[in-house]
């Protein structure tokens, strides 16, 4: 089940979101985006609670939290 | 599947042009989810300064006016004053805000304008490249302090919630921070509550929110959020000086 | 109709403006326009208005680009070194297209200069005195009725125009008494949709703005001012001429061409051929009554209490066709008639 | 006809509400008027003036230079004025502060003790109203009437009762013409 | 002697005023100028010298105003907005007597506009944007060498007259890289009793102030003021000419002159009589420039990054001798030359 | 005979021009006393602001910059840096003071200037004919606030010392008044003790001191010391916010 | 003996002196002064105790005293 | 002989650097040389150019409308630079990240796949210096010495151990054209 949804092209890669993660599945990916930015990905989506917890942190709503 | 989190549709679709993990980005869509929130978007002005912030007037999903620097609590003067049943915010910077505009904030204060402040104090000048600001802390490096801030040289680091809160006038002045998660909800609380006692027509409120500048502060996005905590809230605590009983 | 009543030039304006309809003022006090702000704090609050007494000139115009954001009429008025501080925020207005007016009544400079009345300041009102390129339509009444009329037209233009319109008088004018009329007319309706007065939901959101990042738009937005200012030049150019078929020609604008007026009796009434052109608009400048006397002028004689700074303008639009001289006084000094009389008869000398 | 006149004096002597007077009573005539006060950097305390210009006809400059009256209230506006009233003008000087007459004599000088006119009346407060009656009867440059017509409606409510008073200083300056 | 390196203009402009005996320097952060400032901060202390970052433009103008006062060689630095903002300092300055170099590094306007570079505040700097009849003296660079040659002598300059002196650039300047020579010299001596420095009880207290409260004392004031302005226009007038034998030229300055050398070159590859005049006096302005090709000259081409502003003093200095032609670009972008170059043959073809 | 009271020699025997009964006599009498006592004349370089006090350069026998309105603590750091071993004072009215130059005077206490200032509060504004300051009481009628001063337009007036002492790096902040003979006394002594300070270089100093505009009230010279003491000083209250122990 | 010398041309008539003095020997007296003004003036040198609280009310330094 | 030089690219990637190296190098040589930045309003992030001349005239304007070289470093400025080389110019593309070339046929296009061979030479870091090389070789616009010269002159003592890998980089560069 899709919990987290990363808008890739919108994510500029800070990483402040796998800071927030209560569960640390939140990582920077090795790819580049269209602009340039390594964006985030998720490790495992069954793993989420859904706290949104990452969402609160993104400064660019790259990050959607569903439940 | 239920929506727990997603952009607020008070923000516009356009990408900033914030640099990565700069928490302006945080702040503007705390502003938006209460906008949302007390569904006013309609009603809205807000005030965009120069400063990072300047593009603010395309992001925001509301009416917007862009100020000359420092001078954002005058417009928002004018527009309240013309617009009395509207809301109004300015959203500044600590160089426009706590420099160059000192005059027009002291006085909007001191009027006790209706009108809702969100002071975004990053201890620095993003938009010019990392000059000092007032609030830059004690031996803090920028580009106009290359030896570190120096006490008697410039003084010590202003704190503007706390001057502002000895005046009569103010209804609302808080300082709150986005360095965590506990603290961005805690600090959209308040942003609530300063919109709401506008509403209310309490007078002046501004909320000071302490914010990151990775990129004059060369730190890293996370870095930041550090020595935001380590070094930022020491010297800038976060505190309620003044919160109506209406709001809370 | 409305009776003719005597009144302060100052305060004559504040209910001016009252009467074209507007309930903003902005303002902070200076001499020698003090009973404007003064007027308008006893006015205003008679017509559930704003008067607001600023923390200074710069934050009264930017009250002023707030409230006209919203689109209402609004004013400010100040003095000479007021009017400096405001320059910033006068360059912001052209930016961003706000309408508003902005009334300087002149006192001598530079620096603290006096509190006399003074033409020092034609320069920073009809070039510029902010950074950028932008012209302001320069209205420049010579007497209290004239400035009733111009002030309650300043304020359609401004919206006609989306562009601030100033009233540039001096101390003299504003610290006078004349009899006036002052007729209350419903403001002219001008659209208004790009005001920033909240969507309601129903349009998208509105931008008050004078910052286009990228220099292609940044020109852009210049071409579309400069083209206003065009318009300008083409619609609104206002002058008067006495004796358009005289030789010899006095130029004044404002106080000084009070004087003229003076002049030109005593010249006549010696024979001489002697005119007036005034210029009312001084930006849009008349240079079509310098074209319009052209073929049988013989010189012309600019006075100003200035060191000489309209004059520019008078050559500018002589272009060499004849000779142009110049009398002035500084510091709040008014000329005099006969001094004025002694320079005109020394430049027909000069030209004979 | 154009009447080019200067009224001066101490500030608080009046001065500046005897212009008003003339140049409203002007205007009632449908005369042509303008008055135009000396705004200098004084302080109270000070001395005060202005100029009057009432005319059949339109009025370039309201600046008086030459006037063809001036009434001088004190010692100092004496001194300035005095040399300044054009050849066959008039000079009216309250003769109760100014212990002076001027050596000209190209013009017509009319010494009124005012001050002392106005204490017999009641107060010494209309010696400006002593003066005004002086150089109405010694210039003709509006009517008396208009002149109480303009004071009689300057006045508030509770002070109409003023008036008698003010009229019988006006008379008692002319009288002395 | 100095060695050449390569610097940039910013960062020479600030080494030269230090070179020139600058210690004291106040200012406040604006693109396109920002390495002066930044550079003043670190290179003042090291010579114990003071850099303070003020508050604002308004209170960065007033500090120098303060320094001035007390004699020493003192600077501060902005752009277009921020100049804006310094008109009532400025005018003070002036009226007060006060000797300083302002530089405004110019961005395209009006209001916040762009941070590309322009010419749009010419008229702020020449005409004055403050209150009242005053003049700064206006140096307007066109290479880094040049910068650094007339911010040193408007150290001296501003001495000699006790008058600002502005130095005016354009971000392009500001930001571009050239190599170029420093020599520090020993300031020029000039008279300093005018200070306020304290009497130490040797001497009459000195006042350094701009209120003359008496119109004829301030009128007598405006005339000395006069009198400096003059002599300025009689000693210092400074420009370039190449090809005085020319038929045509093309007129411009700073950074635009630049570009038009480029024209002239193309231009007389073409086999056309073009030569180039180019003010570095923006004020006084170089009418003898004009006077000395006024026999031969058939036509200007005036070029400016601006929508017109220096062309009027073309005009002024022509005077309708031959016809003045503009072509000007806005909003940051500078002209092109194959763009320059159509417009000098279109005026070829009108003339002819 | 011994004098017991004389002019003092740091005042130039020029008659003010100030209305009869105004205290800014008084108030620069004290200051004259003090650069007498403290032999400072030669060294002192004083700034005189736009208000009624602008023609002050003629009144002190010390050298004089007169400043743009609002700017005098800017004009007194360019002093101040230029000259650190001077004397620099600066006199404003509250209109120069609290409200055109509020952002001069907050950064000049921000910054820690070593310098001295001597704030003239007669709660309007005199020089200009009456006009209300930010510092003008409630209910207080003047010509810009015809139906009195209402707290719903204009707020609470503005106490800047209150403010001022807000900020770490002022030394000295003092209220002060001279509405009666022991009052002036202790004025005196306040005035005396900041100018130590600054030749102490201990940083920002800045005495208050409440002073009449008979005439704009429109008081005699003796009403108006009453409604000083009746009305000011219940709002404006006499206080030493920060005296160092250093001058004490 | 005379404690204390009121300068009359530089008195401006304010009264100011009058409340200050213990001993209520100061009164406006009834003549101008050049400038227009009604001077102070004291009624008993004999009564005065040189204190001075006249001379630091007054704001035009008008009063010397001595003793 | 005047270059009119254009390099472009990420912000990050050296291009600045480049710029001033030429820049330097020609002034080593005795040639007029400008280097002007391209100072937008992009934050960090954005991509970052500049414009270089170097001649053996007076240098007009800095301006580098129509380029004898240009140097593309990313996607961006190869689409914005490759259209304005001048005929008869080179353009330098970085091969590694550009996956185009251009259609004109009156310019002369080089690939170098800057970061490949950087990678390979120790670090990514000295692409820009690969590209340098292969500029060089291209247009000779100023000497390679002068170019290592004046790099070892900027690198702080404690960085010169970086230089041997420098100029392996430009000779790998080189050795592509
Ligand atoms: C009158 C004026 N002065 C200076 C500037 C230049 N300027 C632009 S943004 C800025 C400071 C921005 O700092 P801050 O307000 O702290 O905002 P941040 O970028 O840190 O969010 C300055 C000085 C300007 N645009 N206008
Ligand atoms: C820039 C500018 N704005 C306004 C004025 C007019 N002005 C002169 S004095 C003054 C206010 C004086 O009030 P205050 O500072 O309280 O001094 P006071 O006269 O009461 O002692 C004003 C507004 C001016 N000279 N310059
Ligand atoms: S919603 Fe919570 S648990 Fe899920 S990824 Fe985000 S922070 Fe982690
Ligand atoms: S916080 Fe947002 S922008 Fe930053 S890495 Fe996470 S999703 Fe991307
Ligand atoms: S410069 Fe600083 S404040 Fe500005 S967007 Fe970048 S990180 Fe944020
Ligand atoms: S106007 Fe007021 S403050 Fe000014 S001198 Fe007179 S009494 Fe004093
Ligand atoms: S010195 Fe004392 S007792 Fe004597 S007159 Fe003065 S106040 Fe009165
Ligand atoms: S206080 Fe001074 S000025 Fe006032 S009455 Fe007494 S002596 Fe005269
Ligand atoms: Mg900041
Ligand atoms: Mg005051």
């Amino acid at each position: 089940m899709i919990r987290v949804t990363i808008f890739e092209d919108v994510c500029k890669g800070c990483g402040l979101c796998t800071t927030a993660c209560p569960k640390k599945i939140l990582v920077m990916g090795n790819h580049m985006n269209s602009k340039g930015y390594h964006p985030v990905t998720i490790i495992d989506q069954n793993l989420c609670i859904s706290c949104a917890m990452c969402a609160r942190m993104c400064p660019d709503c790259a990050i959607k939290v569903e439940k | 599947m239920a929506i727990v989190f997603e952009r607020p549709k008070s923000l516009t679709n356009v990408t900033t042009h914030y640099c990565p993990g700069c928490t302006h980005g945080i702040i503007h869509r705390l502003i938006a989810e209460v906008m949302d929130e007390l569904d006013i978007a309609g009603k809205t002005i807000g005030i965009a300064p120069v400063g990072c912030s300047v593009f603010a007037y395309n992001y925001f999903n509301c009416d917007m006016v862009q100020a000359a620097h420092g001078r954002a609590p005058a417009v928002a003067t004018g527009l309240k004053r013309a617009l009395p049943d509207q809301v109004i915010f300015s959203y500044q910077g600590d160089g426009d805000l706590a420099s160059i505009g000192t005059a027009e904030i002291v006085h909007a204060a001191h009027r006790g304008e209706n009108i809702t402040v969100i002071f975004v104090n990053n201890a620095i000048y993003g938009m010019t490249g990392g000059q000092m600001a007032p609030t830059s802390l004690l031996e803090q490096k920028t580009t106009t302090s290359p030896y570190g801030r120096q006490e008697a040289q410039t003084g010590k680091p202003i704190r503007m919630s706390e001057m502002l809160a000895t005046l009569d006038s103010t209804a609302l002045i808080s300082r709150v921070s986005v360095h965590n998660a506990a603290n961005v909800l805690k600090a959209k609380k308040m942003i609530k509550q300063a919109f709401i006692a506008q509403q209310k027509g309490l007078g002046f409120s501004m909320v000071e929110v302490l914010s990151t500048c990775p990129t004059n502060w060369g730190l890293s996005p996370i870095e930041a959020l550090k020595w935001l905590e380590g070094n930022m809230i020491p010297y800038y605590p976060l505190k309620d000086f003044k919160v109506p009983e209406e709001v809370k | 109709m409305a009776e003719k009543i005597l009144m302060k030039g100052n305060e004559a304006l504040a209910e001016a403006a009252v009467a074209a309809g507007c309930r903003y003022f902005f303002g902070y006090p200076i001499t020698p326009q003090n009973e404007v702000p003064e007027y308008m704090s006893k006015r205003l609050p008679e017509l559930k208005g704003t008067f607001v007494q600023a923390e200074s000139e710069v934050a009264a115009i930017n009250m002023v680009y707030g409230a006209a954001s919203a689109g209402v009429r609004c004013m400010t008025s100040s003095s000479s070194p007021g009017i400096s501080l405001k320059q910033e925020g006068i360059s912001y207005m052209v930016g961003s297209q706000l309408p508003c007016v902005v009334v300087n009544m002149m006192r001598g400079g530079p620096g603290l200069g006096t509190i006399q009345p003074s033409q020092g300041d034609y320069f920073q009102a009809t070039k510029g005195g902010g950074h950028g390129d932008y012209k302001l339509l320069v209205l420049a009444p010579s007497s209290i009725q004239e400035m009733v009329n111009l002030t309650m037209e300043a304020f359609d233009l401004a919206e006609k125009y989306r562009n601030p319109v100033m009233i540039l008088g001096d101390g003299m004018l504003g610290q006078m008494m004349e009899p006036v009329i002052i007729e209350p007319k419903e403001p002219a309706l001008y659209d208004k949709s790009w005001a920033t007065t909240g969507t309601e939901g129903k349009r998208k959101p509105n931008v008050v703005n004078s910052l286009f990042i990228q220099a292609e738009e940044c020109e852009k937005h210049n071409i579309n001012l400069q083209e206003k200012f065009l318009q300008m030049e083409q619609n609104e150019v206002r002058y008067e001429t006495l004796y358009e078929d005289a030789e010899y020609f006095l130029v004044g604008y404002g106080t000084t061409a009070r004087i003229m007026r003076t002049v030109v009796n005593m010249a006549r009434a010696q024979g001489l051929s002697v005119g007036l052109i005034r210029p009312i608009t001084l930006f849009p400048f008349p240079h079509v009554a310098f074209d319009r006397v052209a073929s049988h002028a013989k010189g012309f004689l600019v006075v100003e209490m200035s060191a000489g700074q309209m004059v520019e303008d008078v050559r500018l639009a002589v272009n060499g066709r004849q000779p142009v001289a110049f009398h002035g006084r500084t510091g709040g000094m008014a000329p005099e008639p006969k001094h004025i009389l002694a320079e005109l008869i020394k430049l027909m000398g000069e030209v004979k | 006809m154009t009447h080019d006149i200067v009224i001066a004096g101490f500030g608080g002597q009046g001065v500046m509400l005897m212009g008003q007077l003339i140049t409203e009573a002007g205007l009632k005539e449908n005369k042509k008027v303008t008055w135009l006060p000396s705004y200098g950097p004084e302080m109270r305390g000070g001395t005060a003036n202005c100029n009057v210009v009432v005319s059949d006809e339109e009025i370039g400059s309201p600046i008086v230079l030459s006037p063809s009256a001036a009434i001088v209230m004190n010692i100092q506006s004496f001194e300035k004025f005095a040399p300044m009233v054009r050849p066959g003008g008039v000079l009216l000087i309250n003769s109760s502060l100014i212990e002076q007459t001027c050596a000209r004599t190209d013009i017509k000088q009319i010494l009124i003790p005012a001050n002392e006119i106005a204490d017999k009346i009641g107060s010494s407060r209309v010696a400006n109203m002593v003066m005004l009656g002086a150089f109405l009867k010694a210039t003709e440059a509006v009517e008396v009437e208009s002149i109480v017509y303009t004071l009689k409606k300057k006045l508030p409510a509770h002070r109409q009762n003023l008036m008698p008073m003010n009229e019988e200083a006006l008379k008692a300056g002319a009288a002395r013409v």
